[in-house]
């Protein structure tokens, strides 16, 4: 197939990006080359349009090992034990087919996860739904929630905590966020940079099938009437065969053979040999006839694309091979050594004894195209007067049993009790309280994790929201007794060469970052999903947050529910009475505008810290942060987990 | 009337069930066994005689709910 | 006293497992689907998971693996075999134990405690326990236990019925059955009792920070009956 | 060549997912459904020429490990 502008076009680029890699390459690609690109270059690859703005996100602190740009992020947890964590999007898939696009995208995470030596000992979940009343919501949840269970709860890590979330602006286009922690041991982590020459590189896992191909671009594109015809593209996950990934990929990291390791996630072959390359600065040459295809007569550019699932890349040692593959062989999985290191610091493919492609590391990924895209900044919307005389003819008690069934709100044990969260044995906080908590195994400590979002303060006001989300992470945190330590992030946001959607992701990062860096509560890892859009319609902006905190003594764990009578309820924080964005506003007095509450950095870190002494004394039975649904519904929660009654003055 | 339907994978789509019964069956001494694939059987009861009409009624059950078009086909026997 | 754990493609809780035996007494070993033989042992698990990913029917193919051959003939002799979740599935798959487990009656996955009531006491695993109704944990797809009208006459007529759902007064009945499985069966013994399989993980529920501790006295008591 | 496997539940044998199906199916307008009950499909590659020794072999997998006979029936079709 020849390569011209229109094809270029027709993978997703644009006329000046096709340019510019034919001046990269000082000639026209072939097919094969131009697939590379696309996938590389497109905007869940390269992250061209958020790039510049998450630079500026705080990244470093005492307890973090490695922050963003690996597989996941790494913090200390004290005794040489560390935590591996990321949350990653799998939003498009999920809408085209919940149930396996749901599914790979936790077995997805695991992934990126076990990829750096961590066994992985928490899941986590953040979705998000169209209106309750939408003809696919119902659907496309039980899709969603058995193929997270589905593929979770076979590999056998428990699903700890999560959240989920219905508003119209998701009809068309659903978020599903999956959260994974794991745990290693300091010098133990494993990385995805190539290091040595001629150094044996390894295929292991699954085969290669025509799944999937160019599910990198589709992340990246809008959903339009055309999209039943993307849907060919599904992956299909076996988590079946991703468990004995884990296991054969721990028992090899358990010796000394691997030099790198890099999962095949997005853009399979192509993104993981490329990154291997260029963080080690080395080039790398494959021989595609040695791919296990599962499916006759793949080209070589279906080998470079194909999204199959479960599958892996190593650099070996040399003369590891055997002793690697006798693992392997073990778990009955795929090996083969299908090419070399290089000093060429090119990607070099060959295929029935041809080259089929060669392409300078440099011009794929420091090469790529970055963009400082036109943003507009949101203006902080006016506060709406309290009209006390429209509440008068409102019962309370009806108040809080309206808010109280609101989707939102109402009670998800339905959801995460289809979720394994007792294997392993460590969950000593199920989900249902304000952090899922589990041991480290064999210890007195554990680590809480909690994922939120508040899109709906993200979209009044993307830079308080931004704020808002990161302080409501640090607030379930401490709600259990842990100590924020770090978070990762998924940011879901709309069509960035839209000036809005892209000022909403400006801002909300920015005040994520203002966030995060007062709290001392940095980013180590995250994602971006873009073009979350339906015929124009984007979503809300949501940042979905994930919050690790550490516990040094278990037995000190809180949790919400009521537990004795007679017990002081106090409140932490000044009640300043705002109610625009609230659930009162917008569900009983159908109130929609307004700005959302305001942060005050100083008091959040204050009130967080000082619970946290009280504490480590012992003075507190009970907490829960107030969210969503305010002091009434954090009360009322309290009381129905405690079985108590309360009275309040 | 009865209506049988059998819902498949499409071709390409993984079937990690099929491939695990195929290396089961190889172990347990059945060499010769190149592939298995694993698809859903439907017995329909329908009240309806004219055979014709329950086959469209069928194709249409097949569309809305038996079969993942994303991924499978179906026949109606 | 000595305790093996087999640890199949996809069992998931043989760690759990190996932890719980352990802290009560058991000098346990782990041991793997291919090897021929089973080490010297006075009690044998077949622990929970997904053994070849549920695929086919739960347990069915893990039925078919090499050590299994050497489980069935130590159960023939006597042994201890106890299958918790996926292998209470093995158990019936195999044919050491009667009936199946089929999906859920409604269809979903289910992780959450239930009550348990202790039927028979006359096995290795319940004698002498000194509680008739445990909170245990259940963490399942397929717990649907079904048998023919024959088989189950056997399984009563034998006081085969080993554990069954209740709540927490100790009532069976429709609300208190989880997952639809005939008569609240929870678990079932072979008739020589030798054999136990049953989906409640005992496992799970080991210290007070956990689900619950009824688990311990499922350990305890076994153990103090075994010695 | 190429054998197809039906298994089914025995009659009697409760398929809940079956009914759900039938529930489904009649909450979404098709109302004359009357009883659905759900089986297992297979596509059996097996080296083999001979139709005969093909259908043997494939009755042999049947009863040692597709079907599980307390409860399910086959047919080779
Ligand atoms: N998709 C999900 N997966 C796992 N747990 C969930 C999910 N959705 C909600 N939960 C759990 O249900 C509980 C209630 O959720 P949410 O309403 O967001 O809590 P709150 O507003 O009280 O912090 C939380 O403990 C959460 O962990």
């Amino acid at each position: 197939m020849k390569v011209d502008q229109k094809v270029a076009i027709e993978h997703g680029l644009k006329k000046e990006e096709f340019d510019k890699i034919c001046e990269l390459l000082k000639r026209v690609p072939n097919i094969v080359e131009l697939g590379i690109f696309s996938a590389m270059w497109n905007e869940h690859c390269s992250y061209k349009s958020s790039r510049l703005h998450l630079k500026k996100l705080p990244t470093k602190g005492k307890e973090v090992i490695q922050g963003p740009g690996e597989n996941a992020g790494v913090i200390n947890i004290g005794d040489d034990d560390a935590i591996v964590f990321k949350i990653e999007s799998h939003n498009h898939p999920s809408f085209i087919e919940p149930y396996q696009g749901a599914a790979t995208g936790v077995g997805g995470i695991m992934r990126d996860v076990f990829t750096m030596g961590a066994r992985p000992i928490a899941n986590l979940n953040s979705i998000h739904f169209g209106s309750t009343q939408h003809k696919k919501t119902k659907n496309l949840l039980r899709g969603v929630v058995r193929g997270i269970g589905g593929y979770g709860n076979c590999i056998g890590v428990p699903t700890i905590a999560g959240q989920t979330c219905f508003d119209e602006s998701y009809n068309g286009n659903i978020l599903v966020n999956a959260m994974t922690l794991g745990l290693v041991k300091k010098n133990k982590i494993f990385y995805s940079k190539a290091a040595g020459l001629n150094k044996p590189v390894i295929y292991v896992g699954s085969k290669t099938g025509r799944d999937g191909i160019h599910g990198a671009s589709m992340a990246s594109a809008i959903f339009d009437d055309k999209i039943e015809e993307k849907k060919p593209t599904v992956q299909v996950g076996d988590p079946f065969t991703e468990k004995l990934l884990l296991e054969a990929c721990l028992e090899l990291m358990a010796g000394d053979s691997i030099i790198s390791i890099q999962d095949m996630g997005a853009a399979g072959l192509t993104s993981s040999s490329i990154e291997m390359a260029s963080k080690g600065k080395l080039g790398i040459e494959l021989n595609l006839n040695k791919v296990p295809c599962r499916e006759t007569k793949m080209t070589p550019y279906e080998i470079m694309l194909s999204e199959s699932q479960e599958r892996m890349l190593i650099v070996l040692e040399n003369g590891k091979e055997q002793l690697a593959k006798k693992i392997f062989d073990k778990w009955n999985l795929d090996f083969a050594v299908i090419g070399k290191t290089t000093n060429s610091k090119k990607i070099e493919l060959y295929f029935d004894n041809e080259k089929v492609a060669d392409i300078p590391v440099d011009t794929l990924v420091e090469n790529s195209p970055m963009y400082d895209r036109k943003w507009k900044k949101s203006k902080l919307p006016k506060k709406n007067k309290i009209e006390k005389d429209k509440f008068k003819n409102l019962k309370i008690t009806n108040v809080l049993s309206k808010i109280l069934s609101n989707p939102n709100i109402c009670n998800k044990d339905w959801i995460w009790q289809q979720y394994d969260h007792t294997v392993m044995g460590d969950t000593i906080q199920k989900p249902g309280g304000d952090a899922g908590v589990v041991r480290i195994h064999g210890t007195n400590k554990a680590v809480a994790a909690s994922v939120d979002s508040s899109a709906v303060y993200c979209w009044a006001h993307p830079l308080t929201g931004g704020k808002q989300i990161v302080c409501e992470s640090w607030r379930n945190l401490v709600s259990v007794g842990a100590k924020p330590i770090a978070i990762t992030n998924c940011l879901n946001f709309g069509n960035p060469e839209k000036d809005e959607n892209m000022g909403e992701f400006v801002e909300c990062v920015q005040g994520l970052g203002e966030a995060s860096k007062y709290l001392d509560f940095p980013v180590v890892s995250g994602n971006v999903s873009f073009y979350n859009e339906t015929k124009d319609k984007g979503i809300k902006p949501t940042p979905s947050i994930g919050g690790v905190g550490l516990i040094k003594e278990y037995k000190k764990m809180v949790t919400l529910d009521l537990k004795k009578l007679n017990n002081i309820v106090l409140v932490i924080g000044k009640t300043e009475g705002h109610l625009d964005q609230s659930i009162f506003n917008r569900d009983i007095l159908n109130q929609k505008n307004g700005p959302p509450p305001e942060i005050n950095l100083f008091n959040e870190k204050n009130n967080g810290e000082t619970l946290l002494n009280l504490m480590m004394n012992d003075l507190i039975k009970s907490a829960h942060d107030v969210s969503l649904g305010g002091i009434i519904v954090a009360l009322a929660k309290m009381c129905i987990k405690g079985k108590k009654r309360n009275k309040i003055k | 009337m009865k209506i049988k339907i059998i819902v498949t994978l499409k071709n390409g789509v993984l079937d990690p069930q099929g491939k695990a019964i195929q290396q089961t069956l190889n172990g347990m001494g059945f060499d010769n066994i190149e592939e298995v694939r694993q698809g859903k059987y439907f017995d329909v009861e329908i009240n309806e005689k004219d055979e014709k009409k329950a086959k469209i009624k069928a194709d249409e059950m097949c569309k809305k709910l038996l079969a993942n078009l994303v991924i499978e086909d179906y026949k109606i026997i | 006293m000595k305790s093996s754990v087999i640890i199949f493609p996809g069992s998931n809780c043989d760690r759990d497992m190996s932890v719980a035996l352990t802290k009560f007494g058991f000098k346990n070993k782990m041991v793997w689907h291919n090897d021929n033989d089973l080490p010297e042992s006075d009690l044998v698990v077949l622990p929970g998971g997904f053994s070849y990913g549920d695929y086919l029917r739960c347990g069915s193919i893990a039925g078919k693996s090499k050590i299994i051959d050497s489980v069935v003939k130590f159960a023939k002799s006597g042994g201890l075999v106890l299958g918790i979740c996926n292998g209470f599935q093995i158990l019936t798959e195999t044919g050491l134990l009667p009936g199946v487990l089929q999906q859920n009656k409604y269809l979903k996955f289910i992780c959450k405690n239930v009550f348990i009531k202790v039927n028979n006491k006359e096995s290795k695993y319940f004698k002498n326990i000194n509680k008739n109704i445990l909170e245990l944990h259940i963490a399942h797809n397929e717990g649907n236990f079904f048998c023919t009208n024959n088989e189950l006459k056997s399984i009563e007529d034998n006081n085969q019925i080993a554990v069954s759902y209740c709540d927490e007064k100790g009532i069976s009945n429709k609300e208190s059955n989880p997952n639809g499985a005939i008569k609240n069966i929870a678990g079932i013994l072979n008739k020589e009792k030798n054999i136990l399989g049953m989906m409640p993980h005992p496992e799970r529920m080991i210290d007070k920070y956990l689900s619950g501790e009824d688990g311990s006295i499922f350990f305890q008591n076994l153990i103090g009956n075994l010695k």
